[in-house]
């Protein structure tokens, strides 16, 4: 076994140890408290960490991990690696977190269990090379999530949450498969790099990307695909609604991403599109958040924006062939689920001081929220962190992403871009009318009578705050700290392209 | 030692800043003493790097890919921006020590305020372009949150708000500014910048032209971008006096001041420059003459004055511009500390219910009339000699019917200075009598910045000899301060102006002869002339616009199925479209 | 022309089995379209996957269908549909004519290849181990998930928070079970 | 006229996804919504059949079609399990009355 490069392992620690969560569960159930469960997830990735640093290293040193089962191989690139230090370091936040959030809940160890399989799925989708096999990554992951956003599966409005995010999705993948059956039936192979060589112009291709971008674009939430989006990322736990918010709908773009650079050839318009899909994302999505007075429904609408800024990056290196607009991109990524995860995590923890410690179930209003700074410093201070690092203001790591896109737009010397950076630009403003406001309620004197009755915040649950703001900082503060990761994944993109510059 | 005065002055108030909120609020006398020592030791770090101003990049940081070198230049504009900044933020708090004796939440008050002082010194003396565009949204963003420091007042929520979306917009002309000047040329250093200007397209030279004026207009409340200023009167009084009197707003100024060379050859950019500013110094001054509160007179006033500088630095005057932003700085923050001190002691802002005063708050009465000197540039005040020295620039710079406008907005300032100090200290007594007059602390700010207003033209000369020395693309000249005051008096439109203001003293004194005219007038004038018709226009539409677009998340799973049917129409519209071979 | 008669006959089933008001009749016709498409596969060579569509598609699935309306109830549901019937129906039609128009004209006739002399056992647990590896992967997932959703509120539960918990659900829970009660005694 | 077989599947798919979304749209009960996510990955499966068929490599795509035949199997009965949960503790199974979550 020790023959296995590195990065399996990064797969292979949490999907093994899922079952063993479960078990030590159900063996454990008479205490309700869920402690094995929870310390042997927090363990089992934080040993997948220990996979990290090798397989990271081995990139670094220019070889190209792989692990070849059968006709199927699974290869480490910048963009896996990318995938895997979002997936695997918002996992062990939201893990750690999850243990006072969800206690006395029933079905712990299920949620353990599903959250480690959902965190190996997402490592593994960044490193499949093979197209159905990319799809069964995807299935995989979101089977693995469905039951973590019902989790409360005796509240009505979780349930309905849940089940329009299955539908959607499960009609989304249906749509890849139907894809890959017509990529399959004209081009015989199912190998991206392969499928890349051979796909042209072909109104059967065409078609193909058409049922790719749709059916990969529902988990990524493009609009108008997005409708799930809001429901599920507020009516899961918080925990998992980082996870949604800062991987899952990540990931999705990162499958986009993958069967798209395959397809390049097919059309002229991909950069187009992209392109269009991001401004779409941006209006619709600060729009919508504008008028929201729940607090994690209107963070869910801010992803669908921030969705958009990815998109923005990614068509800039489409149609200039220059790196610069992916890595922007992928940076914002990363910062993305730092700071949303610390947003939802921020919020999920007003949200279990105020409502769930005392066994309600109801949303988090933003009017809830006043005077919280006084009574949960830490959270306030967390939260507001990262709304002003997601409304893009420095010194903070949204403003310096945004900013490697922005350049990137202007670098490329197309004014239809650089009229969409100006565009994005007035967003980031306009944003900051539903960011700003949750600010001034916390920081109001007067507390509501939500937060003057509520209950204290257990200690752990402010570790994953107190590191996702750090990084948050230190990364606005000193943005080329991550070059190691974005710029590789850059070039993972380009070379996805086929180097057809 | 200059590193190291460079790194006090942005470092200090920094640390400041973390250490007092690190602190909380269980001890507020402790808090109080820390945050002046802090922002003392900064004052004094810039106050010793104004003798050691430089054109020289004096540090730098690389932070390498787009984000290119970091670097301080401690130029002479640099230097006085930040001087200006420290200095007057280490009064300010001083004066907050008094002021906000009983204020909750005092740990956020200094932080912010710290952290404000630090930007903004950071700001003037950022040699890199995209170090200032972070610097001046650092330096927004603690304006917002100060504005609203008062978190329970919804107006001053709205007030916050407003100016940070407001000034964020215009931001978007510094970014594009910045972003075209780095895709065009590969750095963001403003010496590179300056120097190699002309070898840039005209069409994107004028770009990044236009683009810094609209950041400069948003940024120091210009028309139409100005309705902020009025608005953001909710902060707390010595932020008010820091952020939107004395160093914030002038960052405009400043901003086109540093790459005037640049654009000064621009087609119509120093028109649009002139245009705006005395745009601002007239409309301004006409709403100060029909405003209730106090500190929203100071507030038109700010904006008229800032036009005054806008103005100058379109006409060419930089001097003069950069002589008025010193001399306002003082002379403003005198005015609003002043009226913080009434306002503590009254409980009101509203000047209906003020008048009487000078017999009871004496001390107040006579800074405040000091101050009030320095606005109207009666001789001796400091104001008289920069605003005269703007007025020149003027006449020789820019059209004529422009320096009429420009004469017509000093006869303004003679006029409502008038007002406003026969309202507040004249008259009868029309509302509860005073608690006390101005406490120690804020007597020691008021003091030094009141000397500060009688004599800081004895400046003039150093200060062009600094600004001549350290800004070689500038190509400014330096006189001597008894040349300049000598040209100045000898000068024949010095008279005029004077004759200027007596005549808006007159204007105020024998208003009865206008009253219809005022009658007729007032709504408008209180409504902003319409700019805040435009303002609620604006939100309101995209409020509207909002509303239609959350009609679309119906909720419904089947609309929800209709949409991703809808995306598939699309996509494959879009791919079919371009996908033809 | 087997073939075609069996796929067009599938539509056909599928078009009745989303028509169908009640939903025990939607479950058989979806049993249909299943066994009819296990046809299809074996026409086309497909022996194996042909049987296990027929045991899955058309038996288990049909099953749990069955088994899910005994529990949830069949009730036709009045009322207007939500999309207009038309704009359904158009926008699907528009989406088949344009994925139609798309595919068939430009459709290569693919020569005739020999097949291949694998079966599917081989290839499923060689080339494609690890689709067949995540499987398994998928259906832990999917029992965990599916023991999650079924679960009833009767897990142990500690400490004064918990107890609160469990009250609060037990309240619900009630008020639910009377208001059902309610809402099926009104009808009769 | 006649059809090729892959024109034939083809057709297939073209029919069944266009029913499946049919179902999407018009479905109001929540198991026919299952029901019609059924239908769409049945297209989707003689798809991949037919290409195996087509490209000479029959048991490649039997066993891609195994694969989803287990996942999609396996969502199926989450979602049967969803809208059993569903008529448990809402009380219907209409989708109209899902629809709280909105805005």
């Amino acid at each position: 076994m020790s023959s296995l490069p590195a990065f399996v392992w990064m797969i292979l620690v949490p999907l093994l140890a899922a079952p063993l969560v479960y078990l030590a569960g159900r063996l454990d159930r008479r205490s309700g408290l869920a402690r094995w469960p929870y310390g042997l997830t927090v363990l089992a990735l934080a040993a997948a960490w220990g996979a990290f640093v090798p397989a990271a290293a081995s990139l670094a040193r220019g070889a190209a991990p792989a692990f070849r089962l059968g006709a199927v191989s699974l290869q480490l690139d910048g963009l896996g690696l990318l995938l895997a230090a979002v997936a695997l370091s918002l996992g062990l936040c939201v893990a750690l977190y999850s243990g006072p959030y969800l206690q006395g809940e029933p079905g712990q160890e299920k949620f353990y269990a599903l959250l480690l399989l959902m965190i190996a799925m997402i490592v593994g989708l960044g490193c499949a090379t093979d197209l159905f096999n990319l799809w069964v990554w995807f299935e995989a992951m979101a089977v693995s999530s469905y039951l973590l956003v019902a989790f409360y599966c005796q509240q009505p409005a979780s349930l309905e949450a849940g089940f329009k995010y299955l539908v959607q999705s499960a009609a989304g993948s249906a749509l890849v498969v139907a894809g890959i059956a017509l990529v399959f039936g004209v081009s015989g192979t199912l190998d991206l790099a392969a499928i890349g060589a051979a796909a042209g112009p072909t109104p059967a291709y065409l078609a193909a990307g058409v049922l790719f971008l749709v059916g990969f674009g529902v988990k990524a939430a493009l609009v108008p695909l997005h409708t799930w989006l809001p429901d599920a990322h507020s009516q899961a736990p918080s925990g998992i609604s980082a996870m949604l918010s800062g991987v899952v709908i990540e990931a999705g773009l990162v499958a986009l991403l993958r069967v798209v650079g395959a397809l390049l050839e097919v059309s002229p318009s991909w950069p187009v599109l992209l392109a269009g899909f991001g401004a779409l994302n941006m209006l619709a999505g600060n729009l919508l958040a504008l008028r929201q007075t729940q607090v994690k429904r209107l963070l869910a609408y801010s992803s669908v924006a921030h969705i958009g800024y990815m998109l923005l990056g990614l068509a800039i290196t489409f149609a200039s062939g220059e790196p610069l607009g992916a890595q922007g991109s992928l940076f914002h990524l990363v910062n993305h689920g730092l700071m949303k995860g610390l947003a939802f995590l921020a919020a999920g923890g007003l949200l279990y001081g105020l409502y769930i410690a005392a066994g309600d179930h109801g949303p988090l209003q933003v009017a809830d929220l006043a005077g919280a700074s006084r009574h949960y410093p830490l959270a306030a201070l967390a939260l507001s962190l990262a709304v002003l690092g997601l409304g893009g203001l420095p010194p903070l790591a949204g403003f310096m992403s945004k900013w490697q896109i922005f350049v990137a737009g202007f670098q490329s010397g197309d004014p239809w871009l650089m009229a969409l950076v100006v565009f994005a630009a007035a967003n980031s403003a306009l944003s900051l009318a539903y960011y700003a406001p949750l600010i001034n309620a916390m920081y109001r004197l007067e507390p509501s009578a939500r937060v003057a009755g509520g209950r204290r915040l257990p200690k752990v649950l402010g570790l994953p705050l107190v590191g996702l703001g750090l990084a948050v900082v230190v990364l606005g503060v000193w943005p080329g700290l991550l070059d190691w990761l974005t710029g590789p994944a850059a070039g993972a993109v380009l070379s996805s392209l086929g180097g057809s510059f | 030692m200059l590193q190291v005065c460079l790194l006090a002055i942005l470092g200090l108030p920094w640390l400041g800043a973390a250490v007092i909120w690190l602190a909380g609020d269980r001890r507020p006398d402790r808090l109080h003493r820390l945050a002046v020592a802090f922002s003392a030791a900064g004052g004094l770090a810039a106050l010793g790097l104004l003798p050691q101003a430089t054109d020289e990049v004096a540090l730098r940081l690389s932070l390498g890919g787009v984000f290119g070198d970091f670097t301080l230049v401690p130029d002479g504009l640099g230097v006085l921006v930040a001087a200006i900044a420290s200095v007057i933020g280490c009064l300010a708090i001083v004066f907050a020590t008094d002021y906000m004796q009983h204020g909750h939440q005092l740990a956020r008050f200094y932080s912010l305020t710290l952290l404000f002082i630090g930007a903004m010194a950071g700001l003037a003396l950022s040699g890199s372009l995209l170090l200032t565009f972070l610097f001046w949204e650092i330096t927004a963003l603690c304006s917002y949150a100060l504005i609203s420091f008062h978190n329970d007042d919804p107006r001053a929520v709205a007030g916050g708000l407003k100016a940070l979306v407001m000034t964020q917009v215009g931001g978007i002309g510094l970014l594009v500014g910045a972003l075209l000047a780095y895709a065009w040329l590969g750095d963001y250093q403003i010496s590179t910048f300056l120097a190699r200007a002309g070898s840039l397209p005209e069409g994107v030279l004028g770009l990044i032209a236009f683009g810094f004026l609209l950041a400069a207009a948003a940024k120091s409340a210009q028309v139409p971008l100005h309705s902020w200023l009025p608005d953001a009167m909710e902060a707390p009084t010595p932020v008010t006096a820091l952020i939107h009197a004395a160093t914030m707003v002038n960052a405009g100024v400043y901003l086109l001041a540093r790459f005037y060379p640049a654009f000064s050859s621009v087609p119509h950019w120093r028109l649009a420059v002139m245009v705006v500013g005395a745009l601002s110094a007239l409309l301004a001054g006409l709403m100060a003459l029909a405003c209730g509160d106090i500190k929203r007179v100071l507030a038109y006033s700010t904006i008229s004055q800032l036009g005054f500088m806008v103005y100058a630095v379109g006409s060419g005057a930089l001097f003069a511009s950069q002589f008025h932003l010193l001399s306002h700085a003082i002379f403003k923050a005198l005015l609003f500390l002043a009226a913080g001190a009434l306002i503590t002691a009254l409980g009101t802002r509203d000047l209906c219910q003020m008048g009487g005063l000078g017999r009871r708050m004496p001390f107040v009465r006579t800074v405040f009339v000091i101050g009030a000197c320095g606005l109207v540039g009666l001789p001796l005040a400091n104001g008289f000699f920069s605003k005269d020295l703007i007025l020149e620039g003027g006449l020789e710079g820019g059209p004529a019917w422009l320096y009429a406008g420009m004469l017509v907005s000093v006869g303004l300032t003679a006029a409502y200075s008038l007002r406003l100090v026969g309202l507040v200290f004249g008259g009868e007594r029309r509302g509860p009598d005073p608690a006390h007059d101005a406490r120690p602390a804020m007597r020691l700010a008021l003091a030094l910045l009141a000397f500060g207003t009688l004599s800081s033209w004895l400046l003039a000369g150093p200060l062009g000899r600094m600004l001549a020395g350290t800004l070689p693309a500038h190509s400014l000249e330096a006189v001597g301060t008894w040349r300049l005051v000598g040209a100045i008096l000898a000068h024949p439109a010095t008279w005029g102006t004077l004759a200027v203001v007596a005549l808006g003293f007159a204007l105020w004194a024998g208003r009865r002869a206008f009253t219809r005219l005022a009658r007729a007038l007032a709504p408008l004038l209180e409504g902003g002339l319409g700019f805040e018709w435009l303002n609620r226009q604006i939100v309101d539409q995209t409020r509207r616009l909002a509303a239609l677009v959350q009609r679309s998340q119906t909720g419904q799973l089947n609309w929800n199925a209709a949409a991703i049917l809808a995306g598939l129409l699309a996509a494959a519209a879009v791919l079919l479209a371009g996908g033809r071979p | 022309m087997t073939v075609l008669l069996l796929v067009a006959l599938a539509v056909v089933f599928a078009f009745l089995a989303i028509r169908a008001r009640r939903l025990i009749t939607s479950a058989l016709w979806l049993a249909g379209v299943s066994a009819l498409c296990a046809l299809v596969f074996s026409l086309y060579g497909a022996r194996q996957v042909a049987v296990i569509e027929l045991s899955v598609g058309a038996g288990l699935v049909t099953v749990l269908f069955v088994f899910a309306i005994s529990v949830a109830g069949d009730e036709p549901l009045a009322g207007r549909p939500v999309l207009p019937r038309p704009l359904s129906a158009g926008l699907v039609l528009l989406w088949m004519l344009v994925l139609g128009g798309m595919l068939l004209p430009g459709l290569p006739i693919p020569p005739a290849v020999p097949p291949d002399r694998a079966g599917l056992a081989e290839v499923l647990w060689g080339p494609r181990g690890l689709d067949a590896l995540l499987q398994v992967v998928v259906i832990f997932a999917g029992v965990l998930g599916l023991l999650g959703l079924l679960a009833e509120s009767g897990a142990p539960l500690d400490g004064a928070v918990a107890r609160e918990v469990a009250a609060g659900r037990e309240r619900d829970l009630q008020a639910l079970t009377e208001q059902l009660q309610d809402g099926e005694a009104v009808p009769e | 006229m006649s059809l090729a077989p892959l024109q034939i599947a083809v057709l297939g798919v073209i029919g069944l996804l266009g029913a499946g979304f049919y179902g999407l749209l018009a479905g109001r009960n929540l198991i026919k919504i299952v029901v019609a996510l059924q239908v769409l990955v049945k297209g989707a499966l003689l798809g991949l059949v037919a290409a195996g068929s087509v490209k000479g490599q029959v048991a490649l795509g039997e066993s891609l079609a195994v694969t989803v035949i287990v996942a999609d199997t396996i969502v199926a009965v989450m979602g049967i399990a969803l809208g059993v949960q569903i008529r448990r503790r809402v009380g219907t199974l209409d989708v109209k009355e899902l629809s709280k979550l909105r805005g």
